[in-house]
């Protein structure tokens, strides 16, 4: 019923124009990231659905219903800012029945509501504390409660977690997600966070400037992107890139000591560029003379990561399971399984198929 | 002979070693010196001096004479001290009207249209002019024969009014033009304010369905907190140290209704008529000690801040 | 932003806000425009009862030069500016010292030291009138403008320590720790670090206090008496015994005497606001 | 011969008065080649309250006062000079004998007058005309006539009372008129209470005049200098002032064939007529640093010729001290010298504010003001002086 | 030469004592990384070193000069702050030359020297620019050239790359390893990121409420901690623990299903409680009926993590190398392999070895 449905959408601040005609269709209940890099326009494109910056063009439906000239406060979503946005002034109780209040709803149903937020997000024992009081992970707790109170259908968050460290930032993920399973409300999320995309998403949307780059559940923009740049984006640490050319319906790639990978995909004509991409556990390493050399090996316990510097100064991450010392700068040789590998337009950056 | 290096040694490593160990406490002692010696000679001592003077009858000239409390008991059945205590907290209500009024300015003022920069800066003019000034133009502006007041209450049909020669009105006078650079200050105060303001929870407040009057009370005017105070110390300390307008406006007139401490103090003791040193002093004391619940209060939210801080 | 910005309302809405603008401005500056104009008119408007009317004829140039070559007004101007600069130079320096010193250093006395100046501050000032006085013809510095310098300076101090620890205070304290660390003595920190940072807090004081001192008349009155030392504030009232009723010439005098501090505020807009907002109280 | 500087404090800060003292300054300098005369000229007002710092701080060689009372703390305080020795030279001590009393405290003189000046009532000859007045010389005349310039439309006096030293004058001559000089001069001195029948009389008296509107409408407003456009531009027809008023008045465009002058007419016959005569003076403070010219200075103005000169109706337009001067021939100068010299049986006084002590002065006039602005506070207003003339004596 | 040594250090903020008698020694060359729970005392005792926070109490010795009492200036060590604490009104050359200036060095030398480090540190670029004018990593690199340029035997860094974003933090991390390597001085380092302390350090002390808790190299901390508290601070996710009781040689686990773990530890008293830590990819799962539930599976690509809760409410967190989709609220069976276990004692926390 509630799904969001945004037609054309176009942003244009005076005349530089910041979202060039979006098309999305988001379903009832669904979680939707919004992710790319910083100033591609996620938080425009949000902010629009909330009704805090007016559509310059296109159409903004919530529900099946058109919402693109209503205020926002009569389009029934609640948003979840970067900095909490709680009113500094009013106890925790107050914040979360603010909305309410605001709509003339009567005192003890206010009451309950707020009391049974706070219970789905433990904050009872806060209630009648200043945000002041709280800490972060408390505050954006708050923040989350103020929206639910309300009970919209749906739910906007704007980088919910990034002010929080890193040990909270897991717990309120956890959090979140767990929100969305209990009930069930459409919500749309901006992160730049790649975990966080990939474990809350059931659809990520990547976008790049303004446009989208790839919808799709987070797994297949993993194992499936639709070029280099989502390739590059999801994933951590990033895909390795080299670059290779056509030649006799498979790739070589100079940097790996002119290696030849055979590979199904359709390529293109030869001498045509191409990248050849390998994730970092896809790639595997021997001592042996070469041109790639150890930077730095990393250990974090259980996985270490190996920065290489190939001979062309271009650089390649791997990612293995073991601790063994390896001296730093010792030459090594890098291998890896060629249906791992994809394959992406040298020109186009599009991926091969 | 023999022991002139050893000594001198030994100093040697003793002096650096002193002047080490102390530098955090040495250097800002020496920062601080001049600027406290400046401030107790002419602030400090002078405070202690009123104090000690406030107990002497004195004219100035001759011999001071130790008269105890008398000159505070004086004071009790003066009646010109009783008006001008009257008219202080009159001031000090009436001067708050500021607070309200810039803000009021302030909302008007808040917007991002072409020239606006402009139409802010000519609306603080009038706190930047010289208060002899303000009170020159307002004096012209009620007065009686040709004030431009009288002129427009002429064109609604009304009867001319003498403010600042009424007794009743003259002191609601001299506030309203005191009001005039005070609004314009606190306009500035609570336009820095609004500028502060976490946009972020106007918009959160507006996704919550609060708009104009509710938002203004119940979001924006909690945040101005900080302006607000300000605005609230100033205004205070502006309405209690009120005398350029008074003495320029009516000099006190008609027959000492528009007094306040400050100016009777002045005219008791340094004007024509005065040279009563002790007297003037006493009432200095008893505008201190009303300044001093405010600077009081002042000083306490002060510290409620620096406690917290490093 | 609040109120909602104007351009997202109405077509109407926008054209009365901007029509309103104007005619507001006026209202709020009618005494002012009231005496610019009258300090354009012939003394003939004067007695003819034309104070409202427009000026019958423009003598700008001939009341304003009246003030400017046929009274005291340069004098007084002059001696303000002999009083003013030198405070103001002289509060500053004083407070970035001592504001240096309570903003950066954690000593026995600090806060009970700021207070007392915050304290003096805002003493009425009438408390310090007599003694003040006392202290300046004993010093033999009455009626003159250094007398009334040095008071100004210790009286701002107060204002001006406050307003200059809290920008100290509010300067990242690591800069003075790294600067430490670097082996930079105590001093070198005050001058190649902290005051170089201090410059717009520097820049918004100096117009703060020009303005309060250009304005003050309590204490010119107090301190000083003759055309050799009186600052315009206390001179436009032997001005305007000179010209009593000549309302166009005293206009025109007032203004001369307003125009400085307003030149300030206009040029260092920024600055100015800056200062009233930071350091906040006068 | 004399060198050096000379510097003189002066309050002569109204145009007219500033020039003579100019014209003073640099006459006495072009007479003695070596010595350099410093002016500085102070707001009269001002001048009142900065005279004190500067006779400590900062001494002038010669500094403008006042006679009577008015020198009284200054002398006490050992801040001016004894002149008691010019007071013996012939030239002062013959010609300036008239004034010595008022130059006298404790058997010794300390300064020397240059000029006096009448009060009396200044009035608009051509108005009278218009409306067949003339001169009045009894109270009850006063009132018919006041009545007439009411029902005209007018006010019969012109007052600004804003620094409050005008009501003093109201006072002086209705107070003299009423019960005579020595009661005045009782009450100066505080033997008198305020609230004596006799004292209530004069405020009676006095509230005939405010009761009929005699007087023009917010003169707590105005200075005295304010309120002259009243009497100029034909809205009130007199002025109870000193001959100071003369000048600007005629500046204004109120020439001899608009402008007359009376004494203050008769109230109780009973009484005889005294007269308010300020004397204005020069003193030497006692820290002076040339003392040696200032006494020159001293003679000098105190000199006939220099009197006469400077007393003159272009100048001060006021009247001389020194018997040899001779009177400028302006008519309201004549009228005032014979008034002083021959109707005034009863005595001269300085000044409300010259006679009476300081603090007593400043609360009583303040008294008048209120009265004058809201008549019925009488009761309350005396009750007030009452009390204050118990703590000041 | 310069190593440096702390004995019985102790530090007062007036009557609450935030450290409490330190011993440690650093060694000449060591690059030494505290950790600790916030607010544990790490960035107290760093700047007590630095001479920035007066001793109260204890002994700290650079190079065998016993230095506590000497003010920081004149301890010859080098800081770098986590907000940079750079000179905004200088440009990037006159910050790194400072110090020099300062101490009265010709101006050729401070060239020559500011020249060596910006090569370093590759800033020759900025030279002229003013901080504000350089991104957050250049900024840390000139805080860091700052401190070489003066060529101190110790080298102390706060919290250096947590203003940094997650990408640049891992380019930074790399880059101060090599600095390390290459000039070879005295470096303590505090941080609370798990991953900069594992990779960097040589030695790290773990710090809590003001007390050494554990000091070690990154992997025997890891592999082998000395109490409960060690073991579940090093490691991320973090070591899960379940209570357990010492029952005929062997520990009974009632919240895994009354699991006998066997182990050959030392083991204390029948009866007495334990803990059993087990790392997340320690444990794997079965689908099966068991008191166990899923609550949320978090696919990272390439690793789940699986968010268990069992019956008794305590949670588990468990590292999986597959992506498969487990609906969330089945039930599970959790497995471990007994080597992989370690043991605490129930009440003083310490490892059972
Ligand atoms: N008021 C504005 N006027 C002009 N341009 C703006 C305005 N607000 C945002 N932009 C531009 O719009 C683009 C998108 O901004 P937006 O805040 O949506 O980015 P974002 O994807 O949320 O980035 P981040 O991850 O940094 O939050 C940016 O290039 C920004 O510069
Ligand atoms: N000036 C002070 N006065 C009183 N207590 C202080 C002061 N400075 C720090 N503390 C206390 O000392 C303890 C240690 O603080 P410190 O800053 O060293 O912690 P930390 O380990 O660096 O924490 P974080 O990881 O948050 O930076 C904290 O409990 C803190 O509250
Ligand atoms: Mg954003
Ligand atoms: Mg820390």
């Amino acid at each position: 019923m509630t799904g969001v449905k945004l037609q054309k959408v176009v942003k244009k601040y005076g005349e530089t124009q910041v979202i060039h005609g979006v098309d999305l269709s988001i379903d009832d209940g669904e979680f939707c990231v919004f992710v790319g890099p910083s100033g591609c326009g996620k938080s425009t494109l949000l902010r629009m659905i909330a009704g805090l910056e007016e559509t310059t063009d296109g159409q903004i439906e919530i529900g099946h219903r058109d919402v693109t000239h209503l205020d926002a406060s009569d389009r029934g979503v609640a948003m979840v800012f970067q900095t909490y946005a709680l009113y500094p002034h009013m106890t925790v109780e107050e914040n979360m029945g603010f909305g309410l209040r605001m709509n003339g709803h009567p005192k003890d149903e206010i009451k309950s509501k707020v009391g049974e937020a706070s219970r789905i997000l433990k904050l009872d024992d806060y209630l009648s504390r200043k945000p002041k009081a709280l800490s972060g992970g408390q505050r954006q707790r708050v923040a989350i409660g103020r929206a639910i109170v309300r009970g919209p259908e749906v739910f906007l968050f704007d980088e919910p977690l990034s002010n929080l460290d890193a040990e909270l930032r897991v717990d309120m993920r956890v959090e979140i997600a767990r929100l969305h399973n209990k009930i069930g409300a459409t919500m749309i999320y901006v992160t730049h966070d790649q975990v966080e995309a990939m474990t809350l998403a059931d659809k990520i949307v990547v976008l790049r400037a303004g446009r989208i780059e790839q919808v799709g559940k987070p797994m297949d923009l993993y194992r499936d992107p639709d070029n280099k740049f989502v390739a590059g984006f999801i994933g951590s640490p990033s895909m390795n890139f080299v670059e290779g050319v056509v030649e006799g319906g498979a790739v070589r790639v100079p940097a790996l000591g002119n290696r030849i990978v055979k590979t199904s995909v359709n390529l293109p004509g030869e001498g045509h560029p191409v990248y050849v991409g390998v994730r970092p556990q896809h790639l595997s390493i021997t001592e042996g003379d070469s041109d790639i050399k150890l930077d730095i090996r990393e250990h974090l316990g259980g996985i270490s990561y190996d920065y290489l510097v190939v001979g062309d100064g271009s650089k390649l991450i791997v990612e293995t399971r073991d601790d063994r010392e390896i001296p730093e700068g010792s030459t090594l040789l890098v291998d890896f399984d060629e249906a791992d590998a994809l394959f992406f337009d040298g020109e186009t950056e599009n991926r091969l198929r | 002979m023999s022991n002139a290096p050893q000594a001198s040694a030994r100093a040697k490593t003793f002096r650096p070693g002193f002047m080490a160990r102390n530098r955090q406490v040495i250097t800002p002692l020496l920062f601080l010196t001049p600027g406290i010696l400046f401030f107790l000679f002419y602030v400090i001592f002078p405070v202690i001096q009123s104090f000690n003077l406030s107990f002497y009858k004195w004219d100035g000239l001759g011999e001071a004479e130790y008269v105890g409390l008398k000159n505070y008991k004086k004071l009790l059945t003066d009646r010109a001290f009783e008006v001008s205590l009257w008219n202080n907290f009159k001031w000090l209500i009436l001067y708050l009207l500021a607070i309200p009024a810039g803000l009021f300015i302030a909302l008007f003022l808040n917007q991002t249209v072409t020239g606006i920069r402009l139409y802010k800066s000519l609306f603080f003019f009038p706190f930047v002019i010289s208060q002899v000034v303000v009170g020159l133009v307002f004096t012209w502006f009620y007065d009686p024969t040709f004030g431009l007041l009288n002129t427009i209450l002429e064109q609604f049909g009304l009867e001319p009014l003498n403010v600042l020669g009424d007794p009743n009105l003259a002191t609601y006078g001299i506030i309203l033009a005191g009001l005039w650079p005070q609004t314009a200050y606190c306009m500035i105060l609570y336009l820095t304010g609004l500028n502060a303001v976490d946009p972020e929870q106007i918009e959160a407040a507006r996704l919550d369905g609060a708009k104009g009057w509710r938002m203004l009370w119940h979001i924006i005017i909690p945040q101005l907190r900080p302006a607000t105070f300000i605005a609230f110390v100033v205004t205070i300390i502006g309405a209690l140290r009120s005398f350029d307008l008074i003495s320029i406006m009516t000099y006190g007139g008609p027959f000492g209704s528009t007094r306040v401490l400050s100016f009777y103090m002045f005219e008791k003791a340094l004007s024509e008529y005065g040279f009563r040193m002790g007297y003037g002093a006493a009432i200095a004391v008893v505008l201190f000690v009303i300044m001093l619940a405010f600077i009081a209060y002042f000083l306490w939210s002060m510290y409620q801040d620096e406690k917290g801080a490093r | 932003m609040f109120p909602r910005p104007i351009e997202k309302s109405s077509r109407s809405w926008q054209m009365t806000y901007q029509s309103l603008l104007p005619v507001a401005l006026t209202l709020w500056l009618l005494p002012l425009i009231a005496v610019a104009i009258f300090s354009v008119k012939p003394d003939t408007d004067f007695t003819s009862g034309n104070y409202w009317g427009m000026p019958s004829s423009f003598e700008g140039f001939n009341n304003y030069g009246k003030v400017f070559f046929a009274s005291d007004m340069p004098r007084y101007l002059m001696n303000s500016i002999l009083i003013t600069v030198p405070t103001v130079i002289g509060a500053v320096a004083l407070s970035c010292m001592t504001g240096f010193a309570l903003g950066i250093y954690k000593f026995r006395g600090n806060l009970i030291l700021f207070f007392m100046f915050i304290a003096g501050n805002f003493v009425p000032f009438q408390i310090l009138m007599v003694p003040v006085r006392d202290l300046t013809l004993d010093l033999g510095l009455y009626n003159t403008k250094t007398g009334l310098v040095l008071f100004h300076i210790a009286f701002q101090t107060g204002f001006c320590t406050l307003f200059m620890r809290n920008f100290i205070r509010a300067l990242p304290y690591e800069l003075i720790e790294a600067a430490r660390v670097e082996g930079v003595a105590e001093w070198r920190i005050f001058w190649y670090v902290v005051l170089p940072l201090m410059k717009p807090a520097i820049a918004a004081l100096s117009v703060l206090i020009f303005t309060f001192i250009w304005n003050d008349y309590f204490w010119a009155v107090v301190l000083t008496q003759g055309i050799e030392s009186q600052p315009v504030t206390a001179g436009i009232t032997s001005f305007n015994a000179q010209y009593r009723a000549a309302y166009h010439l005293m206009s025109a005098g007032s203004i001369v005497a307003a125009l400085p501090p307003v030149a300030m505020f206009f040029l260092m807009q920024r600055h100015f606001i800056a200062g009233l907002t930071l350091g906040a109280v006068k | 011969e004399l060198n050096g500087t000379l510097k003189i404090f002066s309050d002569m800060s109204n145009p007219a008065p500033r020039a003579v003292m100019e014209g003073l300054a640099s006459d006495f300098d072009a007479l003695h080649p070596n010595l350099t005369v410093e002016l500085t000229v102070i707001d009269r007002e001002a001048y009142k309250t900065q005279i004190r710092n500067f006779l400590s701080a900062n001494p002038p060689d010669v500094a403008n006062w006042y006679a009577a009372n008015r020198m009284g703390p200054y002398v006490s305080a050992g801040l001016f000079e004894d002149v008691s020795d010019l007071w013996e030279e012939p030239a002062i001590a013959d010609n300036l004998a008239s004034t010595k009393s008022a130059m006298t405290i404790d058997g010794k003189q300390w300064g020397v007058p240059y000029t006096y000046y009448q009060w009396g009532v200044y009035y608009r000859k051509d108005i009278f005309a218009e409306l067949g007045l003339s001169e009045p010389s009894n109270w009850d005349e006063e009132l018919a006539n006041c009545q007439k310039i009411v029902d005209s439309g007018r006010a019969c006096y012109t007052i600004g009372s804003k620094f409050l030293w005008t009501a003093g004058g109201w006072f002086d001559y209705l107070n003299m008129r009423t019960n005579g000089f020595d009661f005045h001069m009782q009450l100066a001195r505080g033997e008198v209470e305020w609230t004596d029948d006799r004292v209530r009389q004069t405020f009676a008296n006095w509230r005939q005049l405010i009761d009929m509107n005699g007087f023009v409408a917010n003169h707590q407003t105005y200075s005295w200098q304010e309120a002259l456009p009243f009497m100029v531009n034909g809205e009130a027809t007199a002025y109870l002032m000193g001959n100071f008023a003369v000048s600007p008045l005629r500046e204004a465009g109120l020439d001899d064939s608009k402008l007359d002058f009376y004494q203050f007419v008769e109230i109780n016959p009973d009484v005889e007529m005294a007269e308010d005569a300020p004397t204005d003076t020069f003193h030497i403070p006692a820290k002076a640093e040339n003392k040696e010219a200032a006494r020159e200075f001293l003679r000098f103005v105190a000199s006939s010729s220099v009197q006469t000169k400077i007393n003159s109706g272009g100048a001060l337009g006021q009247l001389p001290v020194n018997a040899q001067s001779s009177v400028d021939a302006d008519k309201f100068l004549e009228q005032g010298f014979d008034m002083l010299s021959s109707n005034s049986p009863g005595g001269v006084a300085q000044f409300f504010d010259r006679d009476y002590p300081a603090e007593m002065a400043a609360v009583a006039m303040e008294g008048f003001q209120e009265f004058m602005v809201i008549p019925d506070n009488l009761d309350e207003i005396l009750e007030r002086l009452e009390s204050v003339r118990q703590d000041v004596y």
